[in-house]
């Protein structure tokens, strides 16, 4: 039953921004190690630093005794990232659309966009304070 | 992450190296803070040389827009000089190809200035 | 009340070797941010890898169920690392010096001895499956 | 982790180039057996290039231990060259120093055979 190889690594990390490289760090080392593409490895790179970032600062205001975890699910076909924060979480749709042109020229508000445009699934669980996301070996829509 | 400033003309050029991403931003935001305030409503005129940074996420990108929109408020302008797959990916998702002008070479960027 | 700065990473890995390289990256950026001098870094290093080493292949018999755990207490003046693993443990007293002559051609049997030699305090807990090491900013004994 | 074979002469030479720590370990262990085993008995020459490996762990260390031991078993000799820093405190500590001829040239380094 279910011999597929599945590694779970788990980080857990103060909040504070002074430490996103060591996220940017492991993050980059589970992609090389995947053989996920170039092009691939920078997107999911990408989604992993701003869901890290979001969780330390909206979700846990940088309070250094509140941590953020990242489980990181290694699979033959995909990886799956798991992002929580003891914050109190936000609601999706609250959240403006940065693409629209009014919302341009903000100097804020790209991070859950980017996420999702660079993950094949990013799901917001309790409240937003869990955030799921799957990037697929194949990406599904390809 | 390291950013140096020149001036050629009344150009400014901040050649940066490093990664955008996370507090390494504050800075890039502060140096342009300041040229934009040491201007004292005169245009400023700036080149952002990219050559080197490999990665940016959307603090950095917020950085360079909100220069963007500053300055412009002045009538200055910002341009972009090599940028690499991944920052014009990235500036292309965010839909903001048409706001920043890119270059190749700095002697370019600085003529679409005049 | 103890208002020093004290931050607590906590990294959990599957028991293949494959991994030791996250843990790699994870503690030579830890040294780095710390600021600690280029032999220390290098001292440590080794230390964490020799224990993650253990952990990974003694302890959990690279067993990918089982898991290393890695809590890293970083502190103004010193450096704590907590290693656990999940297997049955081991006596300290009963591994052989590899200094001794008659060991010193030996191809295995240095980890602990250099983990000893690198790190100011070692500490074996729980039988040796918890293994408690501290390297101080300004090393007591110099 | 990079591992290449030369030969000059009777001597071999191994140029390592990562960091001999964990698993990587285990590829330098499988090509200096192989080169014992070809040897069939006969003396074995090897100088091991150390310039390009920056961290060794105690897996590491015991893969060239366990070369020098089997290599002398035969009449043969290996030799350390271009060791850096953290590779020579290792050596020290483990007391390894007297077992393993250290030189920083080639040319040193293929002499010593003769
Ligand atoms: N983990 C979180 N906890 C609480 N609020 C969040 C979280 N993630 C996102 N948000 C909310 O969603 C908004 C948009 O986030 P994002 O798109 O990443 O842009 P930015 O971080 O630049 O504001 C944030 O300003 C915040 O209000
Ligand atoms: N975490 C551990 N769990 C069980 N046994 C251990 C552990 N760490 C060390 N040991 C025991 O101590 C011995 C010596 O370990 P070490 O000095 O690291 O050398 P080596 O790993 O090369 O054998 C091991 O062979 C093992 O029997």
């Amino acid at each position: 039953m279910g011999e597929k190889t599945q590694l779970r690594i788990f980080l857990s990390l103060p909040s504070t921004m002074q430490l996103i490289y060591l996220l940017d760090t492991v993050i980059s080392d589970i992609l090389r190690e995947m053989n996920f593409d170039e092009e691939t490895q920078e997107h999911v790179n990408l989604a992993v630093i701003e869901a890290g970032t979001n969780a330390i600062k909206h979700g846990n205001k940088e309070d250094t005794n509140k941590t953020a975890t990242f489980e990181f699910l290694i699979e033959d076909d995909k990886l799956t990232i798991v992002v929580t924060d003891e914050g109190s979480g936000f609601q999706r749709e609250d959240v403006a659309n940065p693409l629209e042109p009014e919302n341009l020229l903000k100097s804020s508000g790209r991070g859950l966009f980017l996420m999702e445009a660079c993950m094949d699934e990013v799901i917001y669980e309790a409240e937003g304070t869990i955030v799921k996301m799957v990037k697929y070996k194949q990406s599904p829509n390809l | 992450m390291q950013i140096n400033l020149r001036h050629k003309g009344s150009v400014t050029i901040l050649d940066i190296e490093g990664n955008l991403v996370g507090p390494n931003t504050i800075a890039l935001k502060n140096i342009i803070d300041n040229q934009i305030q040491e201007a004292n409503g005169e245009p400023v005129f700036m080149i952002l040389n990219l050559e080197r940074v490999q990665m940016m996420d959307s603090s950095g990108l917020g950085v360079i827009v909100a220069a963007y929109a500053s300055i412009r408020r002045n009538n200055g302008r910002v341009v972009l000089l090599n940028i690499g797959g991944n920052i014009r990916s990235l500036i292309v998702m965010a839909k903001l190809v048409t706001i920043f002008d890119r270059y190749d070479t700095e002697a370019e960027a600085i003529a679409s200035f005049f």
